[in-house]
């Protein structure tokens, strides 16, 4: 895998400048095909850069492509208005159309899409987003996440050839959070549209992202595959510390009926997680939590940790906590994070050969990079 | 005028409307084509002429807006006197005040704080003529500042009868059925112009019904009725 | 009391038929000024806003007379209007209509421009993301939003239309059954020495008119209200 | 062509202060009224907003009339208002004002019911919580909030106060430099034949003035407009 | 520690019906000083309660009572304006005032908020919530963070006697979010301000909240200590299976500087986790989740886990997936979320004598209940 994709399959492209009152936006990145983050605290400028790419904004100087399609170039005046571009938009206030109920919001949203012809029936949205019941109700009588997933329903409903999301999961609760999540995935996988994704949660991030665009003051402090993004110590203080974790390639090599479980394979060893319901063969990412990896100098015996790997201690980082950080060389690289007292216990250097373990348990679903397991694309 | 067919458009002095639905009436009786009678302002009927308003015949309180259709050459005939009228002085009902238009006296002492209305001189004929008379035996220096104007006489009438005013001049044709106002005075018709409504053909091309309809507004039939509602008698 | 002459039904529905001809004249018309003072800038915007008043600036007789001159016979358009189309509005029930509308047009556009105003631009921008053109998101986002106003806007150009008098006698005359509408009629009894009775007549006529406007308004207003 | 003789500066000086007091009188009624209108509910609603149309409704002459017979001398409120107060005012400019500021009240009462209208309530409600009692919220809340109505509002009023005529003529007369407002004089000069000249003068006048106060209340607007 | 909050030190009292279009809301329940959480799904009536308590809709029946002050009672026909409650309140929307800066929203809070008199410096409060160059800015210019800043800004700052607070944090990133929680505890803590707080994230739920109140479908399905609430196993549909954990009370008795540790100590043993700066012997609760406990049969050795717990399985707990839940005596009750096939391996069963391993890293402050560590107040 490249760390900086291949021109040619680059779905959308981004270069762009504006300025806003005294804030400044200069970002210029490219995204494949999948899901491409985009990750920044509090007025980095997530939102105004989603406002250019949908067309609702005009940048000062720049140019932005989708599949090739040139969607904006001031050099040579050229500006697709936002409908004309078949982008399907969550915005961060769902922003209902008022005079209308929740059906008339979501048929706005079929009646007028004119993307590439991508279609999901509408029932099935309504379904899936929990609806049914709310059909006939006004915007203002909802609930806020009513509103949010209402929003959502209209936006896959437009036939995008993109999905451009701006924190659209924020104000839903974890469970139906977990429900939509899969019908993201779906969207990207099956229907293989491109998503654009602004979020706050890293979680959903590693979930469902390939590609992350990592915004600060305005800039793209970087930009690159979610895997490689995680695992930049220089990045922390942008990506969030407690989330130090790796991604490490792997395919599916065994599944467990019996138990639930599926053997994941990769250059080094292999691992048990939760079952996924996926064929053998399929290539896909893990990631794996520095918490989450345990070390011992002896092979444990009897214990409840399916997943032992022998490894080699590469290089220790420590920082002002009580926590270091370890990279293990186990022929692909795993991070884990263990107290200073332990490696001072346990006497570890670079060189040091240990048993690493991770609980099965430790890699649900949701911590899966790529989501739902697929086969990569490339 | 390319008027329609059997239909003859009076356009005529506001202050005419009640006696021309009269005159109209007997008109049908004597076999004469149907008669419109079109009540506004003088200027407002003579400016709609102009611009091409359907009127046959136009019967001005004003012989200035006379003039002024005649001189667009949209008139036809010589323009004739079609009634005249003359000033009274009126007071409401439950006042006192008594004053014989002619005395010596003045009337300013005798309105002290109080109101004397008119029709505005400046430009309304009822108006023109009362300030006339009142020039005419010295009274209005005096009273012009306890002058009100208003943009008719029958403003004038209702200021008077809700006794907003303590006297007005108003035509005698206007008291001639009211009771709400009580006449203190008539005003000699030598104080001022004589009070003259004219009426005049109009379009370039004769049309018969309504060289009849005109002769007839001329006949000592409609003189009769115009005497009963309150117009004087031509001299 | 509540039987009709002949004299007052033929006003009535003379007033009746000249002020939905207002309403329906001035309301796209209306529409498209307040559009235009809402969403564009542009050097003459402030004349624009300017003319758009002038009929509640000026006294009625000078608008009327100002239509005369203009939509008269002899008249710059009028006699366009006549030599092209064959049409003459002077001195007809169209002229009053006319007048009425012109005099109720800043009214108009003052409501509906301030409904306008209050248009969240996200939402007509929602509106495009999802497919739908400029004109469409006119359509279903704009127009329905702006509703309130557009339903303002209507009801005073109504009631003003059917209180319409200076305008309408300069313009278009005091002809009965033609141009004569009840504020005109009205005019006519108070000009008649015990006329007050009958004009009274007119007055409640007017009220009941300009109410069930009003009523089937606001009902209107309540069933679009959310 | 710009030096004014003392009967178009008496005119116009007349109809400024007319007009300036006609939309000082009506601001906080018409306010008060379109609050009533917009939030409470009660029987009977649609008589009051049929009410305050009634200018609209009927011929302003009628309107006039019907001023004469409430505050005129002999009026009901008029007697009242002189011998409590000694105030007098028909054929005044304070008639005047108040006949301006009837007329032109069905359109300041619109224009801020809109706005009012279109106040989100949360936003009262947040003002409420954090502390003001319903008068501060109106105070601090609402009423800034109601600004856009509020300028159109006052803006239709003082446009429609520079050009009121019917109501005005009848209720104060035409008394100059007491009642004779720029449309009275206007209306004296459209009487005379020939008198255009001088009329032209008086409509551009008017023009000005309502143009500068246009331009006025879109500064101010645009100033509040975050 | 009672699990029904004593009578007496009851701080919110609510006993509500409310029937809005086809939604019935029929809630009781009594808050503590500290924070009371409000948890349910979208659409479950959190917002409806919130306007209820703070007084900005009336209920169809019932009772409400801050500190034994009345607000509202329907039987006595006494309702409260808003205004008088003295209540905090942070909106879902946030609904700053469109036509006042930033500024101005703060300062209305300063000028019209006359609560007990609790005060915290504007200066102060627009430091925390990174505000000072956003003062002179106007709402429609904000990002969707910087908006709830402003809003939580100008709640804080109404001299609340109590803060409500609709998922205040939602829309804030990571980095704001850790930086304004702490302040939330301080609130909490030293200002002993009572606490209404909605929110879908459990994490925060957890560090924050003394009470829950989980409400389902309009009625509160359960009240009571987050720590009872988070262990019932037939409330996991409602508060996520993925959070299974317990929580257990324990005192400070050792502080580490060298390796930054703290040692906590329950009845049942030791734990070793990150740094926290509080003196000995305070109290407090420590959240432990399912799958962060492993176990083994004998005593590990040479593993970097500093937390090493002798315990007896007490109960298993087995559902449709691969996991399966443990229930251990260790003086007090953990869960463990281990694989079957593991407890297959492992021969587990009631009664099995094992170790309970648990990582330092795994307890993390954040997921310490009870916030920054503090002394319980009864
Ligand atoms: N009209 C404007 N005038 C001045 N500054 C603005 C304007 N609009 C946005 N900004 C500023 O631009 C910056 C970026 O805003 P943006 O909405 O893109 O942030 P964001 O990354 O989406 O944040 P959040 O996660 O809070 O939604 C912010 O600091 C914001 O205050
Ligand atoms: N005016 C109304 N008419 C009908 N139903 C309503 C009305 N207002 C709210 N509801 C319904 O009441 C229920 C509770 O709404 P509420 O806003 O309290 O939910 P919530 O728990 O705050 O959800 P969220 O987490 O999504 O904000 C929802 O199902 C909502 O649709
Ligand atoms: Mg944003
Ligand atoms: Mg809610």
């Amino acid at each position: 895998m490249n760390s900086t994709p291949a021109f040619d399959s680059n779905i959308l492209r981004v270069k762009v400048k504006k300025r806003i009152g005294e804030f400044d936006l200069d970002v210029s990145f490219m995204a494949r095909q999948g899901v491409t983050a985009l990750f920044g605290r509090s007025g980095s400028g997530k939102t105004t850069l989603i406002n250019l790419i949908t067309g609702l904004s005009v940048p000062d100087w720049g140019r932005i492509e989708i599949d090739n399609r040139i969607l904006c170039d001031t050099d040579k005046h050229i500006f697709l208005t936002p409908e004309k571009r078949s982008i399907g938009f969550v915005s961060q206030e769902g922003d209902l159309f008022p005079h209308l109920t929740v059906k008339g919001n979501i048929e706005f949203a079929c009646r007028f899409g004119k993307g590439t012809g991508f279609h999901i029936p509408i029932k099935e949205v309504i379904e899936l987003l929990d609806l049914g019941f709310l059909l006939g109700r006004w915007p203002n009588t909802l609930s806020g996440g009513e509103k949010q997933r209402t929003a959502i329903a209209r936006a896959l409903l437009s036939h995008p050839r993109i999905l451009v999301m701006d924190e659209p999961l924020a104000s839903l609760d974890a469970s139906h959070k977990s429900q939509i999540l899969p019908y993201i995935e779906r969207l990207r996988d099956e229907f293989m549209l491109p998503i654009i994704y602004v979020s706050h949660d890293m979680e959903e991030v590693v979930r469902l992202a390939d590609t992350m665009v990592l915004l600060d003051q305005g800039k793209n402090s970087a930009t690159g595959l979610v895997e490689e993004i995680m695992s930049r110590a220089d990045l922390r203080p942008l990506t969030g510390r407690h989330e130090a974790s790796s991604v490490i390639n792997v395919i599916v090599s065994q599944q467990d009926e019996f138990f639930k479980l599926t053997q994941l394979s990769f250059f080094g060893g292999k691992l048990w997680i939760p079952f996924v319901d996926v064929p053998l063969g399929t290539e896909t990412r893990m990631r794996v939590r520095a918490r989450d990896v345990l070390l011992s100098l002896t092979r444990p015996k009897g214990t409840s940790i399916l997943n032992i790997l022998p490894a080699t201690v590469k290089e220790i980082i420590t920082g002002n906590g009580p926590q270091a950080e370890l990279v293990l060389d186990l022929g692909a690289l795993l991070i884990a994070s263990v107290t200073k007292k332990s490696i001072s216990n346990m006497k570890l250097e670079p060189g040091t050969k240990v048993y690493a373990m991770i609980k099965a348990a430790a890699i649900t679903h949701r911590a899966l990079g790529l989501g739902g397991l697929r086969s990569r694309r490339n | 005028s390319p008027s329609q067919a059997e239909v003859i458009h009076v356009y005529s002095a506001a202050s005419l409307s009640d006696v021309f639905t009269k005159i109209s009436r007997v008109g049908s009786t004597r076999g004469l084509p149907k008669c419109v009678g079109i009540h506004a302002a003088s200027s407002a009927l003579a400016r709609q002429i102009i611009a091409g308003a359907p009127a046959d015949i136009f019967i001005s309180a004003n012989s200035e807006w006379t003039t002024y259709v005649r001189n667009q050459g949209l008139t036809r005939g010589l323009p004739k006197v079609f009634t005249r009228n003359k000033l009274v002085l009126i007071t409401p009902l439950q006042s006192d005040f008594k004053f014989d238009f002619g005395e010596s006296v003045g009337l300013a002492p005798l309105l002290r704080n109080d109101w004397l209305t008119i029709a505005d001189p400046n430009h309304v004929p009822a108006g023109r003529y009362a300030r006339a008379a009142l020039k005419k035996f010295g009274y209005w220096s005096a009273v012009k500042h306890r002058v009100v104007r208003v943009a008719n006489v029958r403003a004038a009438l209702a200021l008077v009868s809700r006794a907003e005013a303590l006297a007005g001049i108003v035509y005698a044709s206007d008291v001639k059925k009211t009771t709400s106002v009580r006449v203190v005075s008539s005003i000699s018709q030598n104080s001022h112009p004589d009070i003259q409504y004219i009426a005049t053909k109009i379009g370039k091309i004769s049309q018969p019904i309504v060289d009849e309809y005109f002769k007839f507004l001329l006949s000592s039939e409609v003189a009769s009725i115009l005497i009963e509602h309150g117009f004087e008698p031509l001299k | 009391m509540l039987s009709l002459n002949g004299f007052e039904i033929e006003a009535l529905r003379l007033s009746l038929k000249v002020a939905l001809w207002s309403v329906s004249l001035s309301l796209p018309v209306g529409f498209g000024v307040a559009w235009i003072l809402a969403r564009k800038h542009f050097p003459g915007k402030i004349l624009l806003d300017g003319l758009v008043h002038l009929p509640l600036i000026l006294p009625p007789v000078v608008i009327g007379y100002l239509l005369l001159v203009l939509l008269g016979r002899q008249g710059i358009i009028g006699k366009w209007l006549f030599d092209v189309f064959n049409i003459s509005v002077a001195f007809t029930w169209r002229g009053a209509a006319i007048s009425a509308s012109v005099m109720a047009f800043p009214l108009m556009v003052r409501a509906i421009r301030l409904s306008l105003d209050a248009i969240d631009p996200k939402l007509e921008n929602i509106g495009r993301t999802l497919g739908a053109g400029p004109f469409l998101v006119f359509l279903t986002v704009t127009l329905p939003l702006a509703a309130p106003g557009i339903i303002s806007g209507a009801i005073l150009a109504f009631a003003r239309s059917i209180g319409e008098f200076g305008a309408t006698i300069t313009f278009v005359s005091n002809i009965p059954g033609a141009t004569q509408t009840l504020p005109l009629a009205l005019y006519n009894l108070l000009q008649i020495p015990g006329g007050e009775q009958g004009a009274l007549r007119l007055v409640i006529l007017s009220i009941i008119l300009a109410a069930s406007a009003l009523i089937a308004s606001e009902l209107l207003a309540r069933r679009l209200k959310k």
